[in-house]
């Protein structure tokens, strides 16, 4: 029980205000766009090995990106969202955890499956919402999910991930599981309710889990002089008594730099962490959407000379623990593969009827059966209209 | 009159009673500069200001709340929640706010210059979180209006009824049809009744009900039951609280039939009301139940779609089992 | 055997629960060292800890998105919302998460192991918020399972078989029999089963049929339609969702008769999806119309809450007017 | 549209946290328990006329809170919430305020009321819900709501004022009102999503909303170390970039001044404050509750001791501006008064039957007319069962 309801600071006599702009937030930067580190900045763990496997996994991301822009001009797949100019953000959260850790990510975040191995057939069969995608194809595109690389399913509403990313971390800490939970979102889902209870939570029962807020200027067509007049999302950190730290999102050292630490705070003090990654949404919301309605060519031009991947290139070249010729050939391969793939996956079957109604429960229960035996004998009337399962009944 | 799509009917209608009223005002995330999503609000920053037209932060229940606020203050809002499916973080500024503002105050305070406006529906390949029809969870709330129009010359005149009407009234669009209904549209100013169904086609074996979108599934239906003889009366229920028992009990009486068409899953959809009071206002009269032709009760899927909706041939194959009852 | 009060049956069960299974957690407002507003926690943080029983800060949707988390994580969360009243908050939490976690990931992760309970209900002087009986809200979401005890044996029963089904689960505690409502509760452990309704009174003019603490009220109904020679089969659905077409129906093939009452307003409860599907089921037996006596389709009043109320004398009025059709 | 998205502050090469628990927060104080003023203390605005309206005030919601709880245990009255030891919070922000500023409140803020002219009558008649309640009966008791003077019905799901407030004010300032919304709110209502909603929204808007929180140490049974474990509240009011200001909330000078200075504010800058007052609820949560089961005797004993009222007091005698005959007379006539009060209201009618279906809408729709009618036909064959509205059928 406490007695003391608050820590009384200083007493003034006369009133003035905290002004809320105030804080000073320093922002982490460890990389410049021309592949040199800055002088004694403080670089993350990260031996040759696994800064391939960073490399790589960013090129798998932005061919990936590119080829499914493409097929989705080309009518082949119905949405797609891109995360050109933010891949640091999440190949870097990714490379800085465990793979036991959780990460449960709002849409944008296909870097951390990338990451962890999510197979490329993987992320085509969910494109292409056929029989093989785990998600059963009820979802749009790019709500994957993976039990196995510990990846929650993505859902559309904005912020819920949040304070069950709060529980689920508690879970993990309740259990001793020496784990921790990644969180990533916008800089506009926070300003959903979920996101206050979710950072509250997480700080009054020192779950171990890491927000990550990618801070990309928009949310949609919404720049972020609209979306909050604070000093960025980091500087909420201070009302939730939150250990937090604002890094340069383009910069992916500073990424894994930023992640690691927080890691280690998470588990050693069982404490949640605030990271605020500023970068910029370089392609557009969706394919849905044409930015040029609200912002203007310069300002993409600008922010796309701060290209994530070209820089961390620049350094792994540096480091001569990469070359051009391997680029060239990196990159030549993951579009053929990528190419073939969504030949392959555009071909496989949508799921049969009987996904309809699974996994609304543990069991289908009497009234979801007798609604599946009606369907079915409707769809036996009528199969050209249900070209897709009619075959299977 | 004017060619319109269902989205300029509702620029249309808010572009009149913006200029009509300097305390109405529009938004939403996305709703200022750029329109909204689907550029219902085109425009209208430009013309009104950004102070009576603009981009609100990502928060639905702030949306609401800061709506609720401002019709109790003598404005007059008009709140957009981007998709039906993500009005739920407002639903208790909604269901215990907006609801109850004036019977709880004794009517000192209400809410009642309030609309929400909110696309609804399946069938574009949404999936769960683009393709729900919610009016059920508001039609359980005494307090609301719940309006909803089938093409844009009723999207113009509901809405701009919901915008006066002096109650709060969530106005769902079916976003299905807002490039796909085109019609002919009054330039000018026009009301249509809250509260009123409408008789779309008269017909004797048969009464089909249904709202917005579906009011097209329902008449395909028809046609294909026309052509097996059966006459449909066909029924736009446009508001479905308060609903219009009146009318749509009327055409029982004459039919002795009844199918409700929903997109919303079946258990605890809005048919199930309309069922149970006319199975009550009209014992007498059935020839056969009450059909319901619904969603399948799961969330909705993206790719079984089409099995999960209530299309015109599973409505058809419902007008011959009650017909042939 | 012991004599218990609900209160006291609910928090034997989750003793039950927290004693058997580790992962198993209480949480809410004020559930911690208090014991909840009701009491319905007390002892339970002295006996297993800080940690597996505590009080959160004071934001429901909060309490039901970190207990999301914590049954996906794979723990048993019980999370309390301390009025049934202020569960809106948490709307989308539950409707778009907890009811679909399980469909959105292809079964590749669920919350199942999740429990909300919260007390619900009027007949307290409670007003608008708290009284109300927000069931049919939830029952219009397929992933929900939805259950409400009517006294302390079904209560405890009831409750250790929802903390262990492998599916989110709602449980509306009848919190006006709290205190009032004692009866005899074995010690041990017992589960009823969710999803089937019980039949607690044998009869032949018509069948009843409520749930929670209106069962009290269809029982009293029944003895006053006793002495004017009324025979009243009652039934208790104890389970809203998925709930129990067979017996219900059944009894109305006997009957020929049927009447329903809850608490909520009668607009869109769920009453109405039971008179819709059993006029459905039950078409030719049906000797009158299904009634329904339910709430007043208002907010829920302070000092006119019995005028409000489908009290006893209303469902006798209406058993009477059934029955004479 | 926006170019950059965040401003830089400094950069850093080598990451650091800022913690969440640094920034300080001073805390306004004028008055001390003795009566005397700090040293220097800026004084509100303040002359005798009002000083003593600001008295008889507090001296009224004392006397109330005090004769309601006996009137509660007396069975009189079904429920009954005091703000002992917090009146300077509520008496001092009104007092602070133009009459046609608009209050939205939580529950605990009859002192605004009693501030400004709300009859005793018509408490007397929201606590017995007749039929001269100008809320119809239909609330609780302690739900108060005046349009006369200004002050929204109170709404018991806590929190949901935050984000209308936000509305409230914008809408003032649209239309010239020259107006500001005071929202006041409890510590524990602060964990809402709706209070994040309603501060972004506010600071993001220009809304002139003073935001009020009331801390005092409880929700309830939860202390605010469960609460939150950031600095208080107004810590929060940095993440919002909002002017933000703490206060002793048992000094009703400071209120004064604190608010004064707010309400200038935002008039001024057309922008939101934040408020926290610190205090401590001295009484039970409500007359459901029972303290002793969540704090010690001494915790209240302590707190009890810087009562804000008696402080207030001694101020007034220091200054000469009232003497104890005036006080003992006072306290005697409220007494009087008060019980009297008691006595009429109690036996004044329920409401009518008709007030069941009014104002659900501004009209009463068929279907609730025909509920009405129905249910008059029933009342009049059971009038014993309804002995409030039988008689009046
Ligand atoms: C609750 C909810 N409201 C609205 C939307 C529609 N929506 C989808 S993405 C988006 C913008 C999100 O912006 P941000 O969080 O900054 O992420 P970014 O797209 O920039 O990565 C909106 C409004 C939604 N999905 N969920
Ligand atoms: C949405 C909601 N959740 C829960 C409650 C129940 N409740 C009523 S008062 C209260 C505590 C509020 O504490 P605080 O905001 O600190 O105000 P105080 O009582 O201390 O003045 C709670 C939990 C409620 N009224 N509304
Ligand atoms: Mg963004
Ligand atoms: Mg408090």
């Amino acid at each position: 029980m406490n007695t003391d309801i608050y820590k009384e600071g200083e007493v003034v006599h006369s009133p003035a205000f905290i002004d809320g702009h105030s804080v000073d937030i320093p922002v982490l930067k460890i990389l410049k766009q021309d592949g040199t580190t800055y002088p004694n900045a403080e670089l993350p763990e990260l031996n040759q090995v696994e800064a391939e496997k960073v490399y790589k996994a960013l090129a798998f991301h932005r061919v990936l990106d590119e080829r499914m822009i493409a097929a989705q001009r080309q009518g082949r797949v119905s949405f797609y969202m891109t995360a050109l100019g933010e891949e640091a953000t999440t190949v870097g959260g990714a490379a800085a955890l465990e793979s036991r850790d959780m990460i449960m990510a709002q849409y944008r975040e296909q870097g951390c499956l990338i990451y962890r191995g999510f197979s490329l057939e993987d992320f085509m069969n969910q494109l292409f919402s056929n029989e093989k995608d785990l998600g059963k194809g009820r979802q749009m595109p790019i709500h994957y999910g993976s039990n196995e690389f510990n990846y929650l399913t993505i859902s559309s509403p904005l912020g819920t991930q949040i304070p069950q990313a709060s529980g689920y971390a508690y879970g993990q800490k309740l259990q001793g599981k020496d784990a921790v939970t990644l969180c990533y979102f916008g800089e506009g889902a926070a300003s959903e309710g979920d996101f206050h209870a979710g950072l509250n939570m997480a700080a009054v029962h020192k779950a171990p889990v890491i927000f990550f807020c990618r801070n990309n200027g928009y949310a949609i067509s919404t720049p972020s002089d609209e979306q909050y007049v604070g000093n960025g999302i980091a500087s909420r950190g201070v009302g939730y008594g939150m250990k937090t730290i604002r890094i340069d999102g383009n910069d992916i050292l500073a990424v894994m730099k930023a992640v690691q630490l927080a890691r280690a705070h998470a588990v050693e003090h069982s404490e949640p962490v605030l990271i605020e990654a500023m970068s910029y949404r370089l392609g557009a919301h969706s394919t849905s959407d044409d930015p040029s309605g609200y912002r203007t060519k310069e300002e993409e031009a600008k922010w796309a000379e701060h290209d994530p991947i070209a820089r961390y290139k620049s350094w792994m070249l540096a480091q001569e623990w990469w070359d051009e010729a391997q680029d060239a050939e990196l990159f030549e391969t993951l579009r053929e593969e990528i190419l073939a793939a969504v030949k392959v996956a555009e071909k496989i079957d949508k799921p049969p009827v009987e996904d309809l109604v699974t996994d609304v429960y543990d069991d289908v229960p009497k009234h979801l059966q007798k609604q599946l035996d009606e369907l079915k004998e409707h769809i036996k009337k009528y199969p050209e209209a249900y070209p897709f399962t009619a075959g299977r009944i | 009159m004017a060619q319109m799509n269902l989205l300029q009917a509702i620029n249309n209608a808010l572009d009149i009673a913006m200029a009509e009223d300097d305390s109405t005002l529009c938004f939403g995330e996305d709703v200022g500069h750029f329109g909204g999503v689907f550029r219902a609000t085109s425009g209208l920053q430009e013309k009104y200001g950004k102070a009576r037209c603009f981009n609100t932060p990502l928060v639905e229940q702030g949306i609401i709340g800061f709506a609720n606020g401002l019709a109790a203050q003598g404005s007059r809002p008009i709140a957009e929640i981007q998709f039906a499916d993500y009005i739920f973080p407002a639903f208790d500024q909604i269901v215990n706010e907006t609801a109850k503002f004036r019977y709880r105050s004794g009517n000192q305070f209400d809410v009642g210059r309030l609309t929400i406006r909110t696309p609804y529906g399946g069938g574009i390949a949404g999936g769960l979180y683009h393709s729900q029809s919610p009016e059920a969870y508001f039609a359980h709330t005494p307090g609301l209006k719940v309006v909803v129009p089938r093409n844009p010359y009723q999207a113009k005149g509901l809405l701009l009824a919901s915008i006066r009407d002096d109650n709060p009234v969530i106005f769902f669009e079916p976003k299905r049809l807002y490039r796909a209904s085109v019609g002919e549209v009054p330039e000018d100013d026009y009301q249509l009744p809250i509260g009123k169904a409408e008789v779309v086609t008269q017909g004797n074996d048969i009464s089909l009900l249904a709202w917005g979108a579906q009011m097209e599934i329902i008449e395909k239906a028809a046609e294909m039951a026309a052509n097996e003889g059966i006459s449909c009366e066909i029924i736009d229920l446009r508001s479905i609280l308060p609903w219009d028992v009146e009318t749509v009990a009327n055409s029982v009486m004459k039919t002795g039939r009844l199918l409700v068409s929903h997109e919303a899953p079946v258990t605890a959809g809005f048919a199930g009301e309309i069922a149970a009071t006319i199975q009550q206002e009209c014992f007498l009269h059935l020839e056969s139940p009450i059909a319901r032709v619904c969603g399948v009760d799961t969330p909705y899927p993206l790719s079984l779609e089409r099995e999960h909706m209530a299309d015109h041939l599973k409505v058809f194959e419902a007008i011959k089992r009650t017909v042939n009852y």
